[in-house]
Parts: structure tokens; sequence; C-alpha cells
């Protein structure tokens, strides 16, 4: 299996675990991954703000790098840039005033998108492509005793989504049920982690991420696993800021990515999980407890 | 054609479906090309392929079928004999040299007003972009052939025997078979 | 004692055509089938913060109050969750009117100054435009220079951690086509204005 | 009393219809004994000079076999008309446009193109066409002109009367001939035949099963026919049902699927639609797919449903051809 | 063919509609124009053809300027073909030299450029004028009506109209798919707004109805097939097997506890899942008609062993045979039979489903035991019902002290069912008020709009509003069971936007309320393709006019009644179900009915005999004369599709109405006008 690869900006900067993780996991499935030439950054929830127009061109433009490349599909891991490259196929089938606003655009400098090619997440290709028999195969080191909270965050299953349920998203909770973990049942799986306004606007953006902290402690779990570089960062980044304000909700937040590399038993040091500020305790800890 | 040409649409409709969806489209007030004239039938088995021919050589630039979903004939079957009829006449008439988007055949069900301005809309931007059929035209245009021989008799009435030459005038308008 | 405020709208305050614009945009249209239940307040995780409900934005915006709308705090909170436009019973796509407005409160420069919601985004923008990537240490650094360098001392610690996890630089990256970039841009703002023209 | 005068005369045809008229066999001495026969190429020497002198309606009859693709052919008709009380179209050619209508499925150009160049058993180094007009040594011959589309009989005159057939039968026409010169004429414009499908007086009718629903059609040449089943219920294309009466069944009763050369009846405008549209009707497949896959075994329709028709049908001819010789 | 005998004189008029048309084509101009078509004697435009000036004013001039032709450009002819047909009979023409342009629902109403409309009303009318004089005179035939009628479905919508029908002496067979009949209302508590107890009004209509001699009731059967036309039907019953001998069971129910299961222990359907019941049960205890029935799916006498064959279990000891002793009732070979019936009309009232309230997922219902749907509400609230009308949740024992009525779930919603179902404000607001009453808990009720058009209901809505019930204007986001405060601890948390105090709001309650919303049966679509009907868009079956023919179908004897037809209250669902009885009951007395002569036949001269048609005609009206050679068609069993007509090669089958000539000329007439 063979899929583009549009690692994103985060994906190289605060999410770089998310990449150092995912790229081994990906390989030990024989997963082959290939990194679009010179993309440029998706526009995330920011550019729309800006200009519309605009922002589905810088994204077009990386879907006409995927199909120059000859990719027939394109795996976008971190949520903003699968939701941005998504929309912008979505906008460009349906407007067609769009569609030649982008195709101009993109003309001006010879690229060309002639067809969709589908964006996917990990986590669906990992599902509907791989499977989860082959997943559970490569695993050496199930992840037993572990309780973990899978949080989806917004923006792989709204609006765009086609793999998972909006409201009880699945496709995590069996991934790491696959793994050996125990899944903890908590209704926060889409909620809003804060986004950006955990920097921008603390008051309010903080408490979005206090309350999921405080939830999946309060059911239980040892560590919450997420698909996205903000989400992770949201949840981990903040806890001296949430414990001054609130009350201390100490919980480690890990990419489902590296909990894989865990169970696949590849070394612990090289799947970024010393960039985490809240550190996981090492599995054998968790297990006994 | 001194007017500006703009494209017309010959419909068969089906009594209970497609034409009630039009009566619909009406009552729901939705807007849509007024290109489109309909004639009613009780059912689109009904629909003779002469029909089809007989409105696109009286100058129709396109026909439009419309009759029940499949399984939803009120005479049980008589939209799939349509169906049949229209996949060879749809061929034969690409044969002929008329565009497929000119004859179109839909399943319109009498609650889908909404289908029936979308495809009349559709059916009418298509034929406008194809531009006329103009059938009438064409056979005047073939014809002008004979009626120019008729005009050369005429005008050399009583004289010799012109068999055999076409005469001054279509030797000059074609010298040769080129 | 209390101050009293006046809350009559007259018709003047309103700009007629406004609303009937921004339906007009891609995304939009389904504005005016908004039946104000309120699901978006509702289910909107940053509903409890706003001057304005996500509703009563809808309404104000469909009824040409656009001063209210475009200096409202709402936009700005709005965090891109698509929780209303998900559960919307109309249909309604909130979050992207919720763009449209920001767009239209930048390009009129009415957004609030110092609030670092717009500027972060216009300085997430240039960043794009002129480098071809994000690099997110740079770009919080200027965030908080340039709308609260005080603030900016509170995130020292969170700064100093990333860097220790080796999470932040603030070395620029780039991209090798950025002339192909800002070509691509140029396009786009060509044919805005002439769409304009 | 000077005897009547009755002409025959020929267009764009094989001969077939000529030997029709041979094939009367000694009935053609009645014939003679009662009327003069004043013009027939195939048999008799004349000069177009000869028919010209003829008074305005002096020829009761002419019976004009083949179709119209030349102006040398449209003048003789045109003169022939004006000779003649009645205009018979004989034959599918003048009825119909017959086998040379086929043509209309192409533009002059390609035509002309494939038999004075490309045509493979061709001999015609200098690529040399037959010119209209030709100034050479003081000569100035002219040829007809070969013009753009086939014609039938009265799609360049008035005809009075039609007798179908490729060619006609004998029996045809001596009834048209009785009819003539007992004066009990049917009414204008009558093609002389039963106006009844070719069923009527096939001999396979009683074994058509009235259930037939097709799932495949098969041509002549793709199976060995029953001799006695009804072709449709072998699943072959038989234009029977289309196509008038009054051969004797002649093609079914030789093995062979009716292919429609007596046209379609008075109530029908186009005969190829109409047997398209029996045909189809009752084929057994309910989706577009099956449907299909079912009428692979019709390839060429218009071959197929307007081998003789073609220039009378609703179409008449391809209808993306343009009058300067080039088209598609 | 046919000879034009005498000179057409066509009579042509056109039709303001008030304004309807007359707004967006230029009348007068139409009148003109057509006027200096060929045939047309006189040609003029009218305020309002369909009054009775208009349609004195065919008359007249049919008299006295010799019309032997009509053309009308209106309406629709599905509306007022009969009203024009009539006219001119009454004028002393054959109706039949009628035809019908439709320059409204097909011009002025769908167009916005007048003069493009204006135009296609002229070449509409053209067409008219060139078809009408091939018109032919033809005679309706007359076909007369089976008085035995057919009512499917037996709630209250098919109660009341088999009640109607059956009391004016005409026989009644009505057909209930469940083991007793009475339908949704059977399971309601009380009824709004008059609060009257649901099986006080209904339960002595049903047993008039079990026991009404005209009546026979069909019940745990189904409708499978439907043959014939209007006043003729042939019907096929499928009566499933309830392993009871109807005619041997007396309804004494002592086999039901003698069954081995001595606890009731299955998901009992008519409680909604909320009580238990044995494998041989009785749905309530009023239920019509009083005979048991028997579970197969868990009575163990049909236990499937590994290979799916059935074994009986040993467990089985056969008691209940045993308790009903020499009544012999229990016949555990039953099977499935098929009967057939022959009935003259036929009144469809299969009812309604309620939205399935897992498909809003934001309402946790199916996740959090203590949200319910209404319906299951009724029954708990229902003196006969699980609980014996006592409040309690899942749990068994618990009373909630406060309860949020959710409004319009799966109503108003793109996403599921976008109409109104018209009775969840009302029922919200009735199942309120039982709730207090029965329990006094704060109840809360989030709603989009409350609707109360219905008499007394506003009133009603005024008492809830005296008793203290909360009226939240806000469509609830979503119900959650996470808590932000001490007192969410344990509750199930509505999140909402009371839109008129401005404010979001989180409210903690025991217990939500659903209240789901009304939709098309499961098997609507089948049911609909069965009896020829037609469907509106969200799949309730369509009226033949919305004002003017609500009961009536497209489908000629073929009648609605009840939420098979749209969402509706108790007191309309009646309302209805007697117009569709009066619509039978008209149709019987007449005795007989006038068939369009659409019908095809063969020019016996003319068919070669070449069978190409017989295969196609769905009705087998078609026949072959060996003798002559030639195919027939059966006038009687023609319904006019024409289709054969169509496929005929040699062009030698006319259909009356539609025939070749006919459709050429308005083809050609069409298209005549630029």
């Amino acid at each position: 299996m063979k899929y583009g690869y549009f690692p994103g900006c985060s994906l190289k900067g605060t999410g770089r675990a998310y990449e150092e993780s995912l790229l081994p996991v990906m390989q030990h499935l024989g997963i082959e991954m290939r990194e679009l030439d010179d993309w440029s950054c998706c526009g995330a929830t920011a550019y729309m703000a800006v200009d519309e127009g605009k922002a589905c061109a810088l994204a077009a433009r990386n879907l006409a790098i995927a199909e120059q490349e000859g990719h027939a599909q394109l795996m976008a891991p971190c949520s903003a840039c699968y939701l941005v490259l998504n929309k912008t196929q979505h906008y460009m089938a349906e407007y067609g005033a769009m569609k030649r606003l982008v195709d101009k655009a993109l003309g001006s400098v010879n690229l060309r998108v002639t067809r969709p090619t589908p964006v996917r997440h990990p986590l669906d290709v990992l599902l509907n492509d791989v499977g989860l028999e082959a997943v559970k195969q490569k695993v050496t080191h199930p992840l037993k005793g572990l309780k973990v909270a899978p949080y989806y965050g917004c923006q792989i299953v709204r609006p765009y989504s086609t793999f998972d349920d909006q409201a009880d998203p699945q496709t995590m909770d069996r991934l790491l049920e696959s793994l050996g973990a125990t899944v903890v049942d908590w209704p926060l799986k889409t909620k809003c982690c804060g986004g950006s306004l955990t920097g921008t606007l603390p008051k309010a953006g903080l408490r979005l991420a206090y309350i999921l902290l405080k939830e999946a402690r309060k059911r239980g779990a040892d560590v919450i696993a997420t698909v996205c570089p903000l989400c992770q960062f949201n949840l981990d980044g903040y806890h001296d800021k949430i414990a001054a304000r609130w009350e201390p909700v100490r919980i480690p937040t890990v990419y489902f990515s590296q909990l894989m590399g865990l169970a696949f038993g590849l070394p612990a040091g090289r799947l970024g999980l010393q960039r985490g500020f809240v550190p996981m305790k090492p599995l054998a800890a968790v297990t006994a407890a | 054609m001194s007017k500006e040409w703009k494209p017309r649409l010959v419909a068969f409709f089906c009594n209970w479906c497609t034409y009630t969806a039009a009566d619909l489209a009406g009552v729901s007030r939705l807007k849509y090309a007024p290109n489109v004239r309909v004639i009613r039938l009780m059912c689109s088995g009904r629909i003779d392929p002469q029909f089809i021919l007989e409105a696109l050589t009286k100058g129709a630039d396109g026909v439009l079928i419309g009759g029940c979903h499949p399984n939803d004939c009120h005479y049980v079957e008589g939209n799939y004999k349509m169906l049949r009829r229209f996949q060879l006449l749809k061929r034969m008439l690409g044969d002929m040299g008329i565009e497929p988007e000119r004859v179109r055949l839909e399943w319109i069900s009498a609650a889908e007003g909404e289908k029936v301005r979308r495809v009349v809309n559709e059916m009418t931007e298509q034929i406008a972009n194809l531009g006329p059929l103009g059938m009438p035209g064409r056979f005047a245009e073939w014809d002008r052939e004979v009626e120019s021989l008729a005009a050369q008799i005429e005008a050399r009435e009583g004289g010799g025997c012109g068999c055999g030459s076409s005469g001054a005038e279509t030797a000059e308008k074609e010298v040769a078979h080129v | 004692m209390f101050e009293i405020q006046r809350t009559i709208k007259y018709e003047a305050d309103r700009v007629p055509g406004f609303g009937r614009e921004v339906m007009g945009v891609p995304g939009c249209e389904k504005l005016k089938d908004c039946i104000q239940c309120g699901t978006c307040s509702g289910v909107c995780p940053l509903s409890i913060y706003m001057d304005y409900t996500p509703r009563q934005v809808m309404a104000l915006t469909r009824e040409d109050f656009k001063r209210e709308v475009l200096g409202s705090h709402t936009i700005w909170l709005c965090a891109s969750c698509y929780a209303c436009a998900v559960e919307c019973p109309r249909e309604i796509r909130i979050t992207d009117i919720m763009y449209e407005l920001k767009q239209r409160a930048i390009h009129e420069g009415v957004y609030p100054r110092r609030f670092p919601i717009p500027v972060l985004a216009q300085e997430f923008t240039k960043m794009v435009h002129d480098h071809g990537r994000v690099s997110e240490g740079l770009l919080v650094t200027k965030l908080f220079l340039k709308t609260n360098p005080l603030a900016a001392l509170g995130m020292a610690k969170l700064g100093m951690g990333l860097m220790k996890t080796g999470r932040f630089s603030v070395k620029q990256e780039n991209i090798k086509r950025r002339a192909e970039l800002a070509k691509i841009v140029e396009t786009v703002d060509q044919e805005n204005l002439k769409g304009k023209a | 009393m000077s005897k009547p005068k009755v002409a025959f005369y020929w267009c764009a045809s094989c001969g077939g219809c000529e030997e029709t008229v041979v094939d009367l066999a000694e009935d053609i001495l009645g014939v003679v004994e009662k009327v003069d026969i004043c013009l027939w190429p195939v048999a008799m020497d004349f000069k177009y000079k000869d028919i010209e002198a003829m008074a305005d309606k002096s020829i009761v009859a002419t019976l004009l076999n083949g179709a119209i693709r030349t102006s040398e052919q449209e003048e003789l008709a045109v003169l022939l008309r004006r000779k003649s009380q009645y205009l018979i179209a004989y034959g599918a050619c003048a009825q119909l446009g017959g086998i040379p209508a086929l043509a209309n499925q192409f533009p002059r150009e390609q035509i002309l193109r494939f038999n004075y160049e490309e045509c493979p058993a061709l001999d015609n180094p200098g690529k040399v066409r037959p010119q209209v007009s030709l100034q050479d040594n003081g000569r100035n011959p002219h040829l007809p002109e070969f013009r753009n589309v086939v014609r039938t009989l009265d799609q360049v005159v008035d005809v009075d009367y039609y007798i179908p057939g490729c060619p006609p039968t004998p029996a045809l026409t001596r009834a048209a001939f009785d009819a003539l010169l007992s004066g009990n004429l049917p009414p204008k414009g009558s093609v002389i035949a039963p106006d009844v499908a070719l069923c009527d007086e096939c001999d396979r009718k009683a074994t058509k099963p009235t259930n037939v629903a097709f799932t495949e059609f098969v041509r002549p040449h793709q199976k060995l026919a029953d001799p006695e089943l009804c072709f449709l219920a072998q699943g072959m294309v038989c234009m029977g049902p289309a196509t008038r009466s009054g051969c004797g069944a002649a093609c079914t009763s030789g093995n062979m699927p009716c292919t429609g050369c007596f046209g379609p009846t008075s109530r029908v405008r186009d005969q190829g639609a109409k047997i398209l549209s029996s045909l189809c009707a009752n084929i057994e497949a309910k989706d577009e797919a099956g449907i299909n896959e079912t009428l692979r075994g019709i390839p060429d329709p218009v071959g197929t449903f307007y081998r003789y028709g073609l220039a009378k049908s609703l179409l008449r001819r391809r209808v993306d051809l343009n009058m300067t010789g080039g088209g598609h | 063919m046919a000879k034009q005998e005498q000179e057409v004189r066509i009579g042509f008029y056109v039709c303001h509609c008030g304004t309807n048309i007359a707004a967006m084509v230029d009348c007068p101009e139409v009148a003109q124009f057509v006027g200096t078509l060929p045939g047309v004697v006189l040609s003029k435009d009218y305020k309002y053809m369909c009054s009775d000036p208009g349609q004195e004013l065919i008359q007249q001039d049919i008299r006295e300027h010799r019309l032997n032709r009509v053309v009308v450009a209106s309406c629709s002819p599905l509306l007022h073909e009969p009203t024009f047909r009539s006219a001119t009979e009454k004028g002393g023409l054959n109706q039949f030299y009628f035809h019908m342009v439709n320059i409204r629902e097909h011009d002025s109403w769908v167009h916005t450029d007048r003069a493009e409309a204006t135009s296609k009303a002229k070449a509409l009318a053209q067409a008219a004028v060139h078809r009408v004089a091939h018109h032919k005179p033809l005679e309706t035939k007359r076909v007369s009506i089976n008085p035995t009628t057919l009512v499917v479905g037996a709630g209250i919508a098919g109660i009341h109209a088999a009640m109607t029908i059956a009391n004016s002496g005409k026989k009644v067979i009505l057909v209930e798919r469940e083991p007793t009949i009475g339908g949704h209302m059977a399971k309601f508590d009380k009824t709004f707004p008059t609060l009257d107890c649901a099986a006080c009004i209904l339960t002595p209509k049903m047993s008039d109805v079990g026991s009404h001699e005209n009546i026979q009731v069909l019940s745990y059967s189904e409708v499978t097939k439907v043959d014939g036309f209007v006043g003729n039907y042939t019907v096929t019953v499928k009566r499933k097997p309830r392993y009871i001998d109807e005619e041997a069971c007396i309804g004494c129910q002592d086999c039901i506890p003698a069954c081995v299961f001595k606890q009731p222990k299955f998901a009992d359907e008519f409680n909604e899942g909320l009580g238990k019941r044995r494998p041989v049960y009785i749905p309530f205890p009023q239920a019509t008609p009083q005979i048991v029935a028997i579970d197969p799916n868990t009575c163990l006498n049909f236990k499937k062993g590994e290979d799916g064959g059935r074994v009986v279990s040993d467990k089985c000891k056969k008691t209940c045979v045993e308790a009903c002793g020499d009544k012999n009732a229990i016949d555990f070979t039953q099977v499935e039979r098929i009967e057939e019936y022959e009935v003259g009309s036929v009144i469809v009232a299969t009812g309604f489903q309620t939205f399935d309230a897992r498909r809003a997922p934001a309402y946790g219902y199916g996740r959090f035991p203590n949200v319910y749907t209404s319906l299951e509400i009724e029954r708990l609230v229902n003196a006969s019902g699980p609980t014996g009308g006592h409040v309690v949740m899942r749990d068994g024992k618990s009373e909630p002290r406060s309860v949020g009525i959710i409004h319009c779930v799966g109503s108003r919603d793109k996403k599921t069912n976008v109409w109104c179902s018209r009775v969840c404000c009302m029922y919200s607001m009735k199942l309120a008020h039982l709730l207090k009453e029965h329990t006094g808990a704060e109840i809360y009720n989030f709603y989009i709009d409350v609707r109360t058009p219905g008499k007394g209901y506003e009133e009603f809505y005024n008492k809830l509003l005296d008793e203290g019930v909360h009226f939240i204007r806000g469509r609830v986001g979503e119900v959650t069971d996470w808590a932000m405060t001490p007192d969410e601890e344990g509750k199930l948390v509505i999140r909402v936007e009371d839109t008129l105090a401005g404010y979001v709001r989180r409210i903690p309650v025991d217990m939500v309320v659903l209240a789901t919303g009304l939709e098309p049966q499961q098997d609507a679509q089948d049911v609909r393709r069965m009896f020829n009907m037609s469907c509106g868009s969200e799949g309730f079956f369509l009226e033949r006019h919305p004002k003017l023919a609500p009961v009536n179908t497209f489908n000629d004897g073929i009648y609605i009644a009840g939420a098979c037809q749209g969402p509706k209250d108790i007191p309309d669902t009646v309302a209805q179900a007697g117009a569709a009885a009066a619509e039978v009951l008209a149709l019987i007395d007449k005795g007989f009915v006038e068939q369009e002569p659409n019908t095809a036949f063969i020019l016996e001269d003319e068919c070669s005999g070449c069978k190409s048609c017989i295969p196609l005609c769905p009705y087998t009206a078609i026949l072959f004369d060996e003798g002559k050679g030639r195919a027939y068609i059966n006038e009687a069993l023609c319904k006019g599709c024409g289709t054969c007509v169509g496929s005929c090669p040699s062009g030698s089958i006319v259909q009356n109405l539609f025939d070749d000539e006919e459709i050429f000329s308005e083809i050609e007439g069409v298209l005549a006008y630029e």
C-alpha cells in the first residue's frame, strides 16, 4: 500500500512526536508513505478567516502536487490539514465559481487538479485498508491494563469525514482495543479542545481543555490518546495554568501512533514519547497498578 | 430564423408520474426554462419512437421523455418498454448524426416537481450549448439542389434537350466532383 | 447607580443588502433557512463567552445588522469545531458563515485591534504567503509581541518546556517554490478584483 | 384507336426491377398486345429528344424504377412526369430509396473519394474523378451531377402509385397493369399491395409463440435457421411484422428473414422506428446493462431497419451532413 | 383513417384564472392568435372559465356558432378536464370533442418572462387546435361496483371508516397486521386536549367492530396483492399463523398462566418493551379479537435445532394445550394461508410509525437508560401499562423529580424528517401534564415553536402554563451525563440555548422524554405500489388534490385516511376516515363508474397476427383469435396505457383519445409556432 504523505507544519514543529511515531508504525505495517515534494501549509483554520479563495487555492496546490506525483491517495494525519484538504475538494466540486478561481490560480503556475485525490486519515487507512487483523498480528506487547480515553477532537469527524460516526466515532476505540488496551467510555470524544483559543484567549480556551482532562480522569483513564497535534498540545501543554486556574488534572496525552509503536514493541525512545510534558508512566507500572 | 434562436424541447410525459410532477412544480411555483412543451400520454410505454423522430423532424431541438420510476409504473411495466426502445433509439440516432444529449429519458415520480425543474433546466442548457438541430431547415437546404434544377428546366422550357448537361449555372457553381 | 443603555434598533442602524451579500457567498447560502431554534448555541462549546450567541449572529446577519455582527466577539471566539454546522437542523454551515464574517471584519478593519485572534489569523496568513509554511514558534512569538508583550512573559515557561522537549524553534521554515505560491496568491487577487469590477 | 402508351424507365437501380418485367414471361406478350411500350431503355434504343417530342400526358403510365441521385435522373423524372398521365414508382428504390439510399449515411465526398481513390479494387493512379463539365479541344462535354442526397421519386416529382418490392413481384405488376387498363384504379397515392403486414401471408406465423421475450438477437449468418419456426422466435431480426405483404413471403419461404423491401403499411410513417419499437419492447431484460447486452445482436440498427427505407424515413439522411460535400 | 365528414368548427377559450394565468400570459393576445388558425371559428379570453358563466359561455357558443370542437386553455386537465367535458356535453356535443391546454401549472406558474410564457401558451394552444380536429366521439363505459369494501389497517382511522360503512348496511373486510386492532391509539393513556381516556373511547368501538355483522375482521393478516380496477378488485390476503384456531378460541385466556414460563419473560411489544409477556399472550386486556396468539420466536414448541430444523424442546410440556382442554383451540401445525376477496373499493388506513430516536444520537436514546420516547411514556403513565400507571424510571423504583421533554425529535430537521409532525406539541404538553400529575416533578418543555392550532388546543397550552410547567424556547443541543457542577452529578444534563432569555443553559434532569415525530410506515412504498398510489416526497401517500380531493388517490376506488396520508391527530383522522367512508358509500350507491374510454382496439382487417403486442400487455387483455389469425383486445381488461399501440409494427392498434393521428398533429402543432 502506497500513499502520498502530507505532514503539515505542526508535524514538523510542536507535533513532531506524531510524525516520529507514525512513520515507523506505518513502515512496520508495510505501508509506504512518500512525502509530497515542496508541500505548502494547508491554510488551517486561520487562512479561511482571511480569504477563502486563497485558502482553497493554496490547499489545492498540494492536491495538484499529489496528482502530479501520481499519488492515488493522500494521507493527512493532522486534523486541520485533513479537514482543509477535504473542504477544498468539496468546495471545488460544489461551487463552479470556486473551481474556476482555483483552476485559474493553479493554471498561472502550470499546476492542475483534474481529479479528486482521496484525502485519508491514518485511522481510516488503518481500519479500512490495513485492517485490524493485520494490526493485531503485529502486536507483540499488548497494552494490557492500560486504560485509554480515545479523543478524536473536532475536525476529523466533522463535517466532511465519511469514515466514522460524527456523534460517536469508533475507529480509534477499535484500534486501541486491538492493541490490547482498555478503552474508557467517555462522552467527550469529539468535544473541542479549545483550538487556538488556548493561546489567544486562555480563559475560554483552557477551560475546554480542563473539562476534557477532568472528565478523562474522573472516568479512570491512565492516558488520553489523540489524533491531532493541536489537541495533543492543548491537553498536554497547559497543566500548570489549568492547575492555577481550576485544579490539577495531570494526565498524559499521547498520539495513538505512539501507543501503536509501544504495542508493536518499537523502541520507546524512538517514538517521541520523551517530548510530552506529562510523561506517560512506563507500561509495566500501569499494568502493575 | 430571424429571431434569436432558443432551444425548443418537446416532452412526452406519462399521465401518472411525470405529468403530475410537472403539475406539482407548477403548484409549488418552481421556476424553470420556458423551452419545453409537454405532450401528455397515459404511459411512457405509449411513446412510439415515431413520435420522437417526428418531433425532431418538425423542429424540436430535443425530446424529453418522462416516466414513472422502475417498479412504479401505473401500468406495471410500460416504463421498461420505453427504456428498452430508448436504448436502441439513442444508439440509432447517434448513427444518424444526432447528439445523444438531444433525447433524454428521465424517471420522475409524481412527487418530484423539483426534478422536473432541474431536468428541464439542465436539458435546456445542454441543448443551448449544442445549438439548433433545425431539421426543417436542413430538409429545405437539402432540397435546394432539386429546386434549382426545376428552376432551370422552367427557364429553358421549349429549348433543346438539356439532358446530360447541368447548364452553365451548375457548371459555374461546381465544376467538378471534388 | 447603574448606567442605562438604549437597546432599540432603528431601520437606519441596518446596512441593507448586507445579509443578502453574505448569503451569496459559497457556503453561506442556507442562512436564509434559519428558524432560530438555537441548536448552534446549544452545542457551541464557546457560546458561553459570546456577546451574541451564534443564533443571534445568524439573525443579526440576515437582518443586515452589519456593525453589530462584524464588531462582535462571537466571530472571533469560533474555534472551528463545526459542531453547530453538523447539528443544525437546517443544514446551515454556521462555521463557514463565521469565516465569512471574520474575513469581512478584517477587510473592513473593524476587528478589536489588540485582540490576538484576528492578529493571529493575519500573521499566520502572512507567514504562509511569504514562506509557504508556518513555523509555530516564530508565529507565537510574533503574535505576543504584537498584542500583549506582557502576556508573553506568562508563556515563557511553556516556551522553555517546548524548547526542552525539542518542539520549539524560531527558525523559519521555507518551501522552495515560493515564487509559485506568490503567483497563485496574485492570480486570486486579480480574479477577485475582476469579480468586483 | 391506338394502343395506350406505356413507358419503363430506370434511375439509380440495380436492374432487378427490369427483371421483374421480363419475369412476366409470356404475360408480357399479353401486355404488349394491349399496350404500346414507347420507352424502355433496357430493351430498346431511344433518344431523350423522342420523349421530349411527345405531347404532354401522351403516355398513359410510366413505371419508373430506381432512386434519384443524379441531375439526369431528376430531369428525366420531371420530363416523364409531364409526359405521363400516371407516374408509378416501381420498386423499393423509387418508392423508398432502396439500397442506394443507404448512401445517405455518408457525405458525397467520402463516397467519391472511396470509389475513385481508395477502393482496393480500383486502378486510377491519377485519381481522376468524373467532371460535370470539361473543356477539351473545343469540345464541351457534360456529365450529370452527382447529388448530395439520394431521393425517392416522390421527393422529386408527384407520384400517382407505388408498386413495392425489391424487386416487385410479377403478380403485383400484372395487377397494376390490370387496374390501369380496366380503369378500376385505387385512390391516388396508393401502394399496390395489401395493407397488412407480411406475417399475414407468412407460413411460419402459426409457429410464433405469444410470449416472445428476446434475450439475444442473432443475424442470419450466425445461426442455421430452423426452416419452419418463426424467425423472431429464433431471435433473428425479421422485418415482416413491420413490412407490407404482397410478396408471397418469398424470403421467409426461402429460409431468410424479411428485410423489409415492401416498406411500411399506410398507417406507419417510419418503418424502422416501428420495428425498433416492437422488437425492443419485447426484450426480456429490465435494466440498462441487460438491455444493451441483448441489443448487441443488432450492431447496425440503421442498416438493419432502414435497409430499403432510409430516404423515405422521417430523418431521411444522416443529419449532420452538410451540402458542400463535407460532413462528420 | 377516420374521415372528416363535416367541416371542423373549433371554439377556443383562454382562461385568465384571475391573475394566476393572466399575470404571466397575455391572454387576449393568445386568443387573438388562435383566432387566426384554420378551423377556429371563435376565440375568446375569459376571467374564470371554470365558473358557471364560463361553462355557460361554452354551451351557448356551441349552440349559436355550431361549434363541433372545444379547446380550453386553463389549468391542468387533471383538475378541470371533467368540468369542461361536461360543459361540452351540456352544449350538445360529445364530451370527447373537447381538449384541454395546461397553461397554468405548466406555464404561467413556472415561468418568469411574460413574452416567453405567452409564446409557450400559443404553441400549446396551437397543438390542441391541431389535435382536436382529429377527435372522435366516444362513449364512456359503465362498470358496476362491488358493494364490499376493503379497509386496510385497523387503527382509529380504519375502525371509524369500517364502522361508518358497515352501519349503512354494506359489507366491510377489515385487515390488520397485528394480532389486535386498535393501532397506536390503543396504546395512549389520555387524549388531548380533553384528557379523556383513550381506552374508554376506543375499546367500545373496537368491540363493536369485532361483533358487527357487516364487518369481517382479518387480524394478524396482510394484503399481499391487488388486482383489478375500480369497482372490481381482487385482493389477496396473507393470514399469518397465530397457532390458535380463531373459531375455537373463546378468549378465556386460561392458557396464558399455564405456560411453562412461570414468569413473563419476553419484551412486550404492546408496552414498547417496558413490560414482559409469555410466548402465549394477548396484547392487552381489551384486545380485539379476544383471541390469544403464540409467538413462534419464543415458544419452546418452535425451538429451532442447530441445523435450523424444528426441534420441540422437551422442556415444553404443552401445558397450554392441556389448559385449553376440550376447546382444542391451540394448533401448532397452523401455517400461513392465502385467501382472496372480491371488493369494489379500498380504504387504505395504514397509519404511521414513530421516528426512531436512535437516529438523533445527540439525545442519547439507547445510551442513557432514562431517556424515553413519548410512546414509552404513554405506556408508563397508563393505568393498564406495565407499571400500572406508576411512573418509575428504568431502575424500577425511583420516580423522576425533574423531566425534560424535547420537542421536534425527528421533525423539522433536514438531516432526518423535514416536516412538522403536527401532534408532538400537543402530546408533549399532555405528557407534561400527566407526568406532573403522577409525580409532581419539575417539567421542562424544550420547543422551537409551540403549535396549537386546534379546537381547545391553545387553551390546553394556557392550562399547562398555569400548572407551572417550564417552556424553554430552544432546540436542545445535547443530552449528556457529565457534570460541571455538583448538582449535575448523576443527572442527565440538557444543554440548550434559552433563546428568549438569551442564555445558554445547562439543566440537569432525572428523565428525558423525546417527542418523536411521525413518519411513513417502513413498508409504505410497497403498499403504495400494491394499490397503485403515489407518495409525496416525504413518503406519505399522496391525495389526489390537497383541498378538493383529500381522501382520493390517483387510482379510482382507492381512498386514504389517517396518518398514512400525513401526520394528524385523532380528531382529524376520524374526520378523514368519515370522509373516505362517504366517498366509498357514494360510489357504492351510484352503483357504477364511468370509465375513461382510452382503451385500445385492434383494426381487425389490418392486423397481420404477428403477436408482437400480446406479451406486452400487463393485463393479458390481448388475445389471439386462431381462427382469424388476428389479435384482439378484451376491452374490459384494457386499462388504456397504450403500450401495445406504440409497439404495433404495422400501426394496426388504435388507442382512443390518444391515437397516432391525434398525437402526430399535436407534435406538429406544438412546433408550428416559433
